[in-house]
């Protein structure tokens, strides 16, 4: 998955509908059958409050294998993935790797469905690594300004980093930077549809 | 030359429908020794039968071979055919061609032929075959039972009821088990100490029952019938015939703080004390760790730095140099009735298994209690003379929470069961937090309410519909003190909502456990156990309550998580086997066991080392003069069991299962 | 002692305080850092939300350029990084698809023989030695140490003492002379990755942590972590302006909490770049006031 | 039968004999008849009390006597009907192991496994995957008896 997938520019889904469940399994070995929606993801979740779907109503979602609706839902792109769920889920599930499965598939074949300013987030980010092997936050922020059109919040943050030297302004790249492209180019390839 | 019949049933359209009956009747037929090969219908219809019977009396068999079902459906049946036309039943034996084969094939040639083979393996194994006779043991007609909870009493009672004499021991000073413990009852709401107190007097009062309280299983020798049992009388340093029970040493004793077992840390009790006021019997014991006296000499201090109890003992009954005794029981029977013990949250757990929960912080948090603490609490007879009051500030909280499901159900923790019984106490508990604090709230966390039972269900809608308790359905997730409060995160999956309460004391719903040590105990006796040490039934469904060790039995939640009423009708169940077993003078049991050659055996004990039953005895052989020639070994005809792993591992060959001697098998592989 | 250093994007940037703080430390410990070359980003939380196989890739580049340089452990002070880097390690050994899938990208003879290290765990490991030097006492600083999401879960990956009650930062602060605090948020997540993206959340999350912080009396929270500080720090001006309580709470990195005792300059320790003030901390015991290099702009 | 072989056309069909415990493999595989589940039919099973009670060199002599294959059975690990005797046949077979390396049985031919009297399926599977893991190995080669 490069940073800009062509798939977002073009929207719509990339493959035929196939049982979503089915391509969870595949993609992570876990079998949502073992959730038994007992609710402690939920109950421990930091982001629960802003959740239209609770973590354990996205296993359920998954367990009847209601695609459109989990593709479509602004629920999975709010996980921060602080493993409080898969740390203390009683059954030995994961729902934090479920929820990256889910978000990696829904990029992949509903980038139309990512909110923009998460989706326009991680497209700045990996972008930067792509362009210079690391994050460089001046531009990171620049960056993704641009791409969510969130364009003053903040602003006013970045004389205050720039006194303390927190900034990093002037990207340098590493000297593997090709190697690095070669490993976003090759990981994309292994992303065809399973 | 043998004389062998062979008989093939169609059982009906079963066999006959895969497995050509006449040509395989026909094929073994032909085999040398086999004198008669027919095939019916219906082999173990009586007709069916008959045809053996007519068979066997007019060609004179010596071996029976019948090609039909399985050997657990109908061996008993065709032995006994053929032992009624006076055939040794042991020359009886049946070829497996209905599950083992013609309901698992397709192809009827294939399956025919695979019918010839199977049959062939035993007409080849029956020629070696030896006429055997039932064995009879004796049986001592008493019972031991192990454990003096509400199982232990039932099962004492209605054996000795039955006229039989019983042994009940307790490992605890007092018997009463866990019951004795509760405030009221699920879903009658009577005061459990009302219903188990006359029955633990008529226990002490039994002209049949001998109470051996405050003793533990030693080591059980024998078997079924014959069993010796060691019991180790633990030191009370109270004299029992002397003590008349008037309890002027606890008044007396200066250390009163220590936190009670029975009251489950939040009464005080004394060092010499006695554990309940209604303990059967009803004589104290030391509590050696927190005794004056005993922790001065544990440091060698010799002057006795505390005798309060002496000295106001009127009836000279402390004896503080008092030594665990052994005594020897014997008895035909055993019931195991250990019960349960519950799990903890903590982090130190006693097993690999298991672990705590960090997320309730591991125990930590005064005003986290267990269902059993919440019972003392509730009891009349309890800490807080029955108000539901806080351990920590004895407050009347106004929130409580309780937590199903904890340790239960919960594959992380160690534990994939469901305890069984929890859904409906934490019903009880709630009715019992309403009917005690009016304005209270009582909140639910459940996953499943599991309310089989007769007027279970009923109970429970009560509890929710009456005594307004908010059951919600998910787990809680953590918990932590808030100021006065415990502030508990979980979840009500019903509606998707996450739900935040300041409790002022959370009850959890604890899982029950098989007691500790129980897998010594178990392997004492021979007993098997599962993961979690529950111990085996013999058979899941239909033998629930006999074990796979002959003459011994389980009842209560030793066996799995059980309320009281499955508990006493499973201690009832075995008090009938028990009794059944008693109506004998002598038993009679299969003679598949192992029989040891003399003259070859070589005095290693190889087999006495992997025999699981403890079969095989020394036995020194004398010659004329009473010179000692060798060392041998000898199983014992009553212990052994017939598993014939001595006769796999002996090194000469001189141990013989019979049934399943060597030569019989070979004859098998050989008819390959 | 050698050991490998990672440093990761934050501490040459947002966090150079963490940066400066932990190898000045590191250097009177007796801890030789020795930087992995060339290394990249390792993927922070953008990768695993997009692609798996990337958000092992990436940091299995850097496992492999310390292995080609012959360290066996590398310190990973960003807690995200450390996540990532030893959640690949755990990939690598655990899940046979993708380990082969990232071998055939990254692979070239690796042989994940690296291991990776927190700060925790590596300060944890030199509490003596913290003791022994420890120069200016902090006894009375009443500490709130804050371990987050990504320093201790998943469990099986971070393997730290216990995922729901740590205690391997509350000895480092012990051994410092200042007294850990218990508190009840030690482990909630801050929100980190949602810092620009969802800010409102971010100063939800955070506030719940403070406000625990503070009603547990502590006066300072220890971080490890190079977003939980920014959060916590940057973000907590937005945080005290919904009001609810007094004063700002000064964030110090584990290293500067080390540093602080050990003797070193505050200015050593990049303890004049944070947002909240740390001036209150230092009259404590009575250090000079940092001097910024540049002029304060509010 | 999952997979009919055709009988014949010179296929081969491996003789297997199984040697199986009473109490839970036995039961096991009357579980799986009573389930009416078909397996392949090369397979004879010989019951023994235990598998404590099985002698290696039952196995010996069944190769001796033609068969291809031999698969051995008992009660899980803690669940032998006699407490203990499982627990002795697993380390004998252990040794045993070694001994058909050296003897020139490829220990491929023998399946040691676990089946418990409720497990009608794993018994099929046993049945079916010993089968074919045999036939692919081919016939066992014995001399002809003097």
């Amino acid at each position: 998955m490069s940073a800009d997938s062509s798939a977002a520019r073009t929207g719509g889904p990339a493959v035929p509908s196939a049982s979503l469940l089915s391509q969870v399994r595949n993609a992570t070995g876990l079998d949502p059958a073992r959730c038994y929606q007992c609710g402690k993801c939920s109950a421990g979740c930091p982001m629960a409050a802003e959740m239209a779907l609770k973590t354990h109503e996205i296993i359920r979602l998954l367990q009847l294998d209601l695609r459109d609706r989990l593709l479509a839902a602004e629920s999975i792109w709010l996980c921060l993935t602080c493993e409080t769920c898969t740390t203390r889920c009683p059954n030995g599930f994961d729902p934090a790797v479920v929820i990256d499965a889910l978000r990696e598939i829904t990029l992949r074949e509903r980038p139309d469905r990512v909110p923009r300013n998460i989706g326009a987030f991680h497209s700045a980010f990996l972008r930067q690594i792509r362009t210079h092997g690391r994050v460089f936050e001046f531009g990171l922020v620049a960056s993704y300004k641009l791409r969510s059109g969130a364009l003053l919040a903040d602003v006013g943050a970045m004389p205050a980093m720039l006194a303390r030297r927190k900034l990093a302004l002037v990207p340098r790249r590493i000297e593997g930077i090709g190697e690095v492209r070669r490993i976003f180019d090759e990981c994309a390839k292994t992303e065809e549809p399973r | 030359m043998s004389r062998v019949g062979v008989f093939i049933c169609h059982c009906g359209e079963n066999i006959g429908r895969t497995v050509d009956c006449s040509r395989v009747a026909q094929a073994l037929g032909e085999l040398p020794g086999v004198v008669h090969s027919v095939d019916y219908k219906y082999m173990c219809s009586d007709p069916g039968q008959a045809l053996i019977k007519q068979a066997i009396q007019e060609k004179g068999l010596d071996g029976v071979v019948v090609g039909a079902c399985s050997p657990h459906m109908h061996e008993k049946t065709f032995r006994k055919a053929a032992a009624g036309a006076g055939l040794n039943p042991f020359l009886c034996e049946m070829a497996n061609l209905r599950e083992h084969c013609s309901w698992i094939h397709e192809d009827r040639e294939k399956a025919t032929r695979k019918a010839v083979d199977l049959g062939r393996f035993i007409v080849e194994k029956i020629k070696f075959n030896r006429p055997l006779s039932t064995i009879f043991i004796p049986v001592e007609r008493r019972a031991l039972v192990i454990g003096g909870g509400i199982a232990g009493i039932q099962a004492a009672l209605d054996i000795a009821d039955g006229g039989r004499e019983v042994i009940l021991i307790e490992k605890e000073p007092s018997i009463g088990g866990h019951m004795s413990q509760l405030s009221e009852t699920f879903p009658t709401l009577d005061c459990s100490q009302c219903i188990l107190t006359p029955r633990m007097v008529e226990v002490a009062q039994h002209p049949h029952i001998k109470l051996l309280a405050y003793s533990e299983v030693e080591s059980v020798d024998g078997y079924i019938g014959n069993f010796q049992v060691k019991i180790r009388r633990k030191a009370r340093y109270v004299d029992e015939t002397k003590c008349n029970g008037c309890g002027e040493c606890q008044k007396e004793c200066p250390n009163k703080k220590i936190p009670g077992e029975f009251d489950q840390g939040l009464g005080m009790r004394t060092a010499i004390y006695v554990p309940f006021p209604q303990a059967v019997p009803n004589i104290p014991v030391i509590d050696r760790a927190n005794c004056a006296l005993f922790r001065g000499r544990a440091k060698g201090v010799k002057k006795v730095v505390c005798s309060k109890c002496a000295e106001v003992c009127g009836r000279k009954a402390i004896d503080f140099d008092q030594q665990d005794t052994f005594v020897t029981e014997n008895v035909g029977a055993i019931v195991v009735a250990t019960g349960y013990q519950l799990y903890s949250i903590g982090k130190e757990q006693d097993s690999d298994s298991l672990r705590g929960y960090g997320e309730y912080g591991y125990g930590a948090i005064p005003d986290v209690i267990d269902g059993l603490q919440f019972e003392r609490l509730a009891s009349a007879s309890g800490p807080t003379g029955g108000k539901i009051l806080r351990p920590s500030d004895g407050k009347e909280p106004k929130t409580v929470v309780f937590l199903q499901c904890i340790g239960s159900r919960d594959p992380a923790k160690g534990i994939e069961y469901c305890s069984k019984i929890c859904c409906m106490y934490v019903a009880k508990h709630t009715m019992l937090f309403h009917h005690k604090v009016h304005d209270g709230k009582a909140v639910v966390f459940y996953m499943d309410i599991r309310a089989g039972g007769k007027g279970y269900d009923e109970f429970v809608r009560r509890a929710i519909e009456e005594s307004h308790a908010l059951y919600l359905r998910g787990r809680v997730s953590r918990m932590y003190r808030n100021g006065d409060t415990i502030r508990v995160h979980g979840i009500d999956t019903l509606s998707g909502e996450p739900v935040v309460i300041d409790a002022d004391m959370v009850v959890l719903a604890t899982a029950m456990r098989a007691q500790p040590g129980i897998a010594a105990l178990a392997q004492k006796l021979s007993v098997s156990y599962d993961q979690h040490g529950f111990l085996n039934e013999a058979h899941p469904k239909l033998r629930p309550v006999e074990t796979n060790t002959a003459g011994v039995f389980v009842a209560g939640a030793c066996q799995a998580p059980r309320d009281i009423p499955d508990s006493v009708a499973m201690a009832s169940a075995t008090a009938s086997k028990v009794l059944g077993l008693f109506s004998k003078e002598l038993l009679e049991r299969e003679p598949l066991i192992a029989c040891v050659d003399r003259l070859t055996c070589a005095g290693c004990f190889h087999c006495e080392r992997v025999c699981p039953y403890g079969a095989v005895e020394r036995k020194s052989l004398m010659d004329g003069k009473g010179r000692l020639i060798k060392i041998v070994a000898e199983v014992n005809q009553g212990v052994c069991q017939g598993c014939g792993t001595c006769q796999a591992t002996c090194p000469s060959k001189s141990v013989e299962l019979e049934g399943f001697r060597d030569e019989q098998i070979y004859a098998a592989v050989n008819a390959l | 002692m050698k050991i490998g250093y990672f440093p990761g994007c934050s501490l040459h940037a947002t966090a150079r305080e963490f940066d400066e703080s932990l190898r000045a430390v590191a250097a009177v410990l007796d801890i030789d850092l020795e930087e992995v070359r060339d290394w990249a980003c390792c993927g922070a939380s953008s990768a695993h939300a997009t692609s798996h196989v990337l958000s092992v890739a990436l940091p299995t580049r850097t496992l492999a350029l310390a292995e080609k340089q012959k360290l066996d452990r590398v310190l990973a002070p960003c807690a995200a990084c450390y996540n990532r880097l030893a959640t690949a390690r755990y990939a690598l050994n655990h899940d046979k698809k993708t380990a082969a899938q990232v071998q055939s990208i990254v692979g070239d003879g690796f042989n994940n023989s690296v291991g990776v290290v927190s700060i925790a765990q590596l300060l944890s490991e030199a509490t003596a030695e913290i003791r022994r030097q420890a120069k200016v006492p902090l006894s009375g600083w009443k500490v709130a140490c804050y371990y987050g999401c990504l320093l201790v879960r998943p469990p099986e990956v971070c393997g730290f003492d216990d995922a729901e009650v740590p205690s391997s930062l509350e000895s480092i602060v012990s051994a410092t002379g200042a007294t850990p605090v218990k508190w009840d948020m030690s482990l909630e997540c801050c929100g980190g990755g949602f810092s620009l993206s969802r800010t409102a959340s971010v100063v939800r999350l955070g506030r719940l942590i403070l406000q625990s912080a503070k009603n547990a009396g502590a006066q300072v929270i220890v971080v490890a972590c190079p977003m939980c500080h920014s959060n916590l720090d940057f973000r907590q001006k937005a945080m005290l302006e919904r009001g609810g309580f007094g004063d700002a709470m000064p964030i110090l990195f584990l290293s500067q909490l080390v540093g602080l005792s050990i003797g070193l300059d505050p200015i050593r320790l990049g303890l004049h770049r944070h947002f909240v003030s740390t001036q209150p901390l230092l009259d404590r015991i009575g250090a000079a006031k940092p001097q910024p290099e540049h002029r304060e702009q509010a | 039968m999952s997979a009919p072989v055709t009988v014949g056309n010179g296929a081969f069909e491996p003789s297997i004999v199984a040697f199986v415990c009473n109490w839970c493999t036995y039961t096991g595989a009357d579980l799986a008849g009573t389930s009416r589940i078909l397996m392949a039919d090369n397979v004879r099973v010989i019951r023994l009390p235990c598998t404590g009670r099985i002698d290696t060199l039952f196995i010996l002599k069944a190769f001796e006597r033609g068969a291809d294959g031999v698969i051995v059975s008992g009660c899980h690990p803690a669940d032998c009907h006699y407490t203990a005797g499982n627990y002795h046949a697993r380390r004998r077979f252990a040794i045993f192991r070694e001994l058909m390396n050296f003897v020139g049985i490829d220990p491929r031919r023998v399946t040691f496994s676990w089946v418990s009297a409720s497990e009608g399926g794993k018994w099929a599977e046993v049945v079916n995957s010993t089968t074919e893991q045999v036939r692919q190995l081919g016939p066992f080669a014995t001399y002809p008896e003097a």
